[in-house]
């Protein structure tokens, strides 16, 4: 699957607005302005631009807790997700879900999801949607390393194998599930799970955003020509800790740093990209500016923001009642 | 207008709601039933039979069977209604709702309010719920005061045909996610019921009787009950209303308030476990808002706070009886 | 694994007990004297003796909806089993649990169950006690082919092999779940999942009780060895229907006499012994005839037993309140 | 004796027990952390740090983390309970029952009574509820008033360190299944704690404070809310008895009812939602047994039926305040 430029551009910019969007709630969150618990996305953007660069409106997605990027390459409003992270009115959900639960239906992002494991029962059901209403439309659930394991995941597997749902599975495993490594907690493998319900699979490089967007290329076309789920299982790495405040104490010692320095997939997409002479990197770098200035005013317009009106407290619990 | 039974009743207004409306979907298992085996396609209509009919109308692609993955199947219903379908899934017996909660109560019914009100997601969630059948501790339950303490769902009972469809039609074009309870005894009571399809609106209870000395307020099977119950004291002077709430959330507070208002004395009535149950929720409401008006101690009537016992002899004396609510009747009139 | 005259004997009439005790289930509940639900297992007796041959009162194991043959194999005492069926209070659980809740925990038979997939949960922890307290114990969980999709099993899967657990995860398939079929909802295959879980696997004819004994004393010898768990899949057919009262439409017609006559498990058994000249036929008739005295006796007792007391429905709720 | 947080309370109790009896075991999430990680073996003790220094002290045999999988775990814990272990599991957050329930209500709740009383399953479930932590609709819920519902489950609510550390050691040595909620919002709560075992029994609520003219029955954090408003009251003229539970099953009934009857007066606080919850439970049990008792209406205090907030502000105006008990009581007195 060839990009062209425009589309290349299009994908250096979304990874790096994911990329920006995190470094600097991770620093607003430093400094006390964000509430609650931000799981971070920083290091896994090849895999959600890889992903999402296949899916339009028509395609649904089910995130995760670290939900961050799903979201923005899915289409969600920045400034919007800011807010929503500092908890304000105008927030994506009107402050009323915070990090974990941004969602926005209208550009198919069914949501984060504070529930590990919660996004794929749902993703089959959006996939159904599709199915039956004759859409063309497909639908994609992320889970992570520690998420592979739950019933709901497996379970789903099944599902969408036996009911031939165009769905597809993307497991990001950064290596761990809170301080628990995925080489203890995940039993077997990956594509074994796959094989073992019937579904196609791919093992990939997460930090390669060339071969994830090859890979899910191929399950999308897969899935919208009614040959069913597949499964794609990245290997990348995460930048922060599992939620803004772990000392990480159960990580190696420079690992993060090895990471960033070794594997970093916005590094890896740029050198790809000019090497091969297709972009320049004057062109990223002023992509990379651009994202900056974007950043900046959402953080500066999420804090100047009022937080919802006291009567949204009652509000929007039923559409009638 | 014709005789039908509750069974009867519930698969007729699912058939209406197909024909109505193209994203109307039923799906649970063996709904059809049959699904890759050699005999018949439409063998079972659910364990009890109440979609029977529903796959040979409406096919295979609006009729699905699942296999017994209730996490996946009723989040696949959760998702595909916050996608464009209005999904009837069926959990067969409610006591079976611990592998699939979080889908229901973390998501479904959370998502209109997490998302600030972007989301809708017109799920319905048909159950069997209910003591009588032998059918021992996990197969008994009500269960429903649990969702009726999710905000966000909204909770059905219907204590009879005629009941049953009016509230699952309307269940079907609500907009909200929905759980509709089905007590498994009362599939084969029969009742005149409207051939054509009608609504029952949710949050406005139904008076079955009117009487001046004690408001008796029943959910489900126990309506029919109480009634029984109102019979036996007529004869003693004693009048009662009975007020059947029809839905347990949104809950008909006003109609509940007024009826003690007018009587001075409650009994609740309720099948579901006594702790944290519906009898308890609707006791509190009337001692918080219409204390002034009461006569006499309210009186609740409920099974007793264990499980439900399999031997038939333990288990009718777990269910509430018509006696037993008379019997209460009596003490808030002593 | 050589299995001498004595266990011959012993597994014989095993098998034939629990043949003999649903068959009398049968011809008792369309009768009209047994109330509630009932799942009868005849036409499996192959697997439930097969693996119980190997367990003593150390192993425990977990049942489904479809207990009586996995009771009757674990020891569970017959005359107990059918008053509880009856709802007597002399029954194995005073009445209180009937067909779906037969139990009987000395024996380290840890209850039917009435919810598919509850079993493999409460088995990795009845294995997880065996390799605390260092008993040498095991634990087995049967599991139908329908149960074998749900989270709940796959989740136990995955904790069996992570823990590294004395479990073992036996799949009755009977080719239907209700009046679903097997081929339909199980998307892949038994093998692969326990493959893809790290977990050796064995795929068997149910009817065949030389394979199952042999396959599971293997699983068995593994996990006491602390070799960690296993899956033992086996395809057989139940004789009659999902449950008492089932009119069975979904089959084919004359599937079940079919397998009476050509695939069942006792013939299969006495056909081998008789032909290796292990055993006389008479030996067999003998017990047949014992068997069905002890069935006859059973029943007897039953209807001539008396209901719980009333005071019975409120006891045993907590060990103190 | 000397002052300890309630998450120390809570790590001693552990600690003790453990050391005590070798059956007990403590499995979770994280629970010691780092399981297969590069870094600190011992790197988490559960997201917020109460299980730490356990595993260096009892080793990965008898602190055991877990993968993501609440099914399978707390399943196992309840079958090791009822074959010999006394396991401490840890669901992280109570808002997670979703996906784990099955194993509760209807495997560990219903074992004893199903199996006419030959089964004994002495699990404790800690798990954390509760909002304050801006953690929004899915991990501040309360849901107790679930686990009360059901008969066969005992569940502690203590409102303090003190509290925290005699119920868990009592939870831990009961031979029924236990689940005991701490509310994150109490962990860094500091008070004097004896450093040596003890016990709280169950069904023994405690009178924090009393008075002449309310009776205010408060639920963890809310027993401390609940003497704040006390406080303000006093200087009002107005003289409080608060009622702590500590266990809403089983539920000492008589301490409230004898309470009530002193003071003719009830409100009821709690931080769970209000349909069929635990301020309903309580507000039924007062309007069934000390009627005559009452000189004012039953008030409770509650937020009100809507998923947990997120926004701070929001999240505020949710949660019952010092000020909003007070509020009652000065109606209730009206
Ligand atoms: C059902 C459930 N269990 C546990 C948690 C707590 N929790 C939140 S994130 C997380 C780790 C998830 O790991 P993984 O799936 O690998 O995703 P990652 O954080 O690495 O992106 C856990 C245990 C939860 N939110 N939901
Ligand atoms: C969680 C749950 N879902 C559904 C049911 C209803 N049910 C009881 S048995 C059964 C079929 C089980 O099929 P299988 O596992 O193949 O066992 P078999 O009956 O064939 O022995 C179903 C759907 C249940 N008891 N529990
Ligand atoms: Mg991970
Ligand atoms: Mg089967």
């Amino acid at each position: 699957m060839q990009l062209n430029r425009e589309e290349l551009l299009q994908s250096y910019r979304t990874m790096c607005t994911i990329r920006e969007f995190e470094e600097r709630v991770h620093s607003e969150f430093s400094e006390g302005g964000i509430p609650g618990f931000v799981h971070l996305y920083a290091g896994e953007e090849a895999s959600a631009v890889g992903v999402c660069s296949h899916l339009d409106d028509r395609d649904n997605i089910a995130s995760t807790h670290r939900g961050h990027g799903h979201c923005i390459a899915k289409g969600c409003d920045v400034n919007g997700m800011m807010a929503e992270i500092f908890g304000r009115g105008d927030g994506l959900c009107g402050g009323k879900g915070g990090s974990m639960h941004i969602a926005d239906l209208s550009k198919g992002m069914m949501g984060a999801n504070g529930i590990v494991g919660g996004g794929p029962p749902l993703i089959c059901g959006a996939a159904l949607t599709a199915k039956t209403l004759k859409t063309g439309g497909v639908a994609v659930a992320f889970v992570g390393d520690g998420a592979s394991n739950q019933g709901t995941t497996l379970e789903s597997y099944n599902l969408a194998k036996v009911w031939n749902l165009p769905a597809i599975f993307v497991v990001e495993d950064n290596g761990y599930a809170e301080s628990t490594a995925s080489v203890w907690a995940v039993a077997g493998d990956q594509s074994k799970r796959a094989a073992a319900f019937g579904m196609p699979s791919y093992e990939l490089d997460g930090n390669d955003f060339f071969a994830i967007h090859q890979a899910a290329g191929e399950a999308v076309e897969r899935a919208r020509g009614g040959g069913g789920p597949s499964l794609i299982h990245v290997k990348l790495t995460r930048y922060f800790g599992h939620f803004e405040g772990d000392a990480m104490t159960y990580r190696q010692a420079g690992e993060i740093e090895v990471a960033r320095r070794e594997r970093d997939p916005l590094r890896f997409f740029r050198q790809r990209v000019t090497e091969a002479g297709v972009l320049e990197a004057h062109q990223l770098d002023e992509i990379e500016s651009e994202v900056k200035r974007l950043i900046d005013q959402s953080v500066v317009l999420s804090k100047a923001a009022p937080p919802p009106t006291p009567e949204r407290l009652l509000t929007d619990v039923y559409v009638s009642y | 207008m014709s005789k039908k039974s509750y069974r009867q009743a519930i698969n007729e207004a699912l058939a209406q709601e197909m024909r109505r409306d193209p994203t109307v979907i039923v799906m649970g298992e063996d709904n059809a039933g049959g699904m890759g085996a050699p005999g018949d396609d439409d063998a079972w209509g659910g364990v009890l039979g109440v979609t029977k009919g529903l796959m040979p109308e409406f096919g295979r692609d609006r009729v699905l069977d699942t296999p017994i993955t209730e996490s996946a199947f009723i989040g696949a219903a959760v998702g595909a209604a916050a996608t464009g379908l209005r999904p009837v899934a069926e959990l067969m017996f409610v006591d079976f709702l611990g592998v699939c909660f979080d889908q229901i109560f973390n998501q479904a019914a959370k998502f209109r309010y997490m998302f600030g009100g972007k989301a809708v997601t017109p799920v319905v969630i048909r159950t069997m719920y209910g003591a009588g059948f032998r059918a021992a501790s996990q197969h008994s339950q009500c269960l429903y005061p649990i969702f009726t303490h999710i905000p966000g769902l909204k909770v059905v009972v219907p204590s009879s045909a005629y009941e049953a469809k009016g509230l699952l039609i309307q269940s079907i074009r609500d907009n909200d996610p929905v759980i509709f309870l089905e007590h498994k005894v009362l599939y084969d009571e029969i009742e005149e019921v409207p051939d054509e399809p009608y609504t029952i609106p949710f949050g406005e209870a139904n008076l079955t009787r009117e009487g001046d000395h004690v408001t008796i307020v029943a959910l489900g099977r126990m309506v029919g009950f109480a009634n029984r119950a109102a019979d036996a004291l007529q004869k003693e002077g004693i009048t009662c209303t009975v007020v059947d709430p029809r839905t347990t959330s949104p809950l008909d507070e006003d109609t509940i308030i007024e009826s003690v208002e007018n009587t001075g004395r409650l009994v609740v009535v309720d099948e579901a476990s006594p702790r944290c149950g519906m009898a308890a929720d609707i006791s509190a409401l009337v001692a918080q808002n219409a204390f002034k008006a009461l006569k006499a101690p309210i009186r609740m009537v409920t099974p007793p706070h264990t499980p439900v016992p399999f031997a038939p002899q333990l288990e009718d004396a777990y269910i509430p009886t018509p006696e037993k609510i008379a019997d209460a009747v009596r003490h808030v009139m002593a």
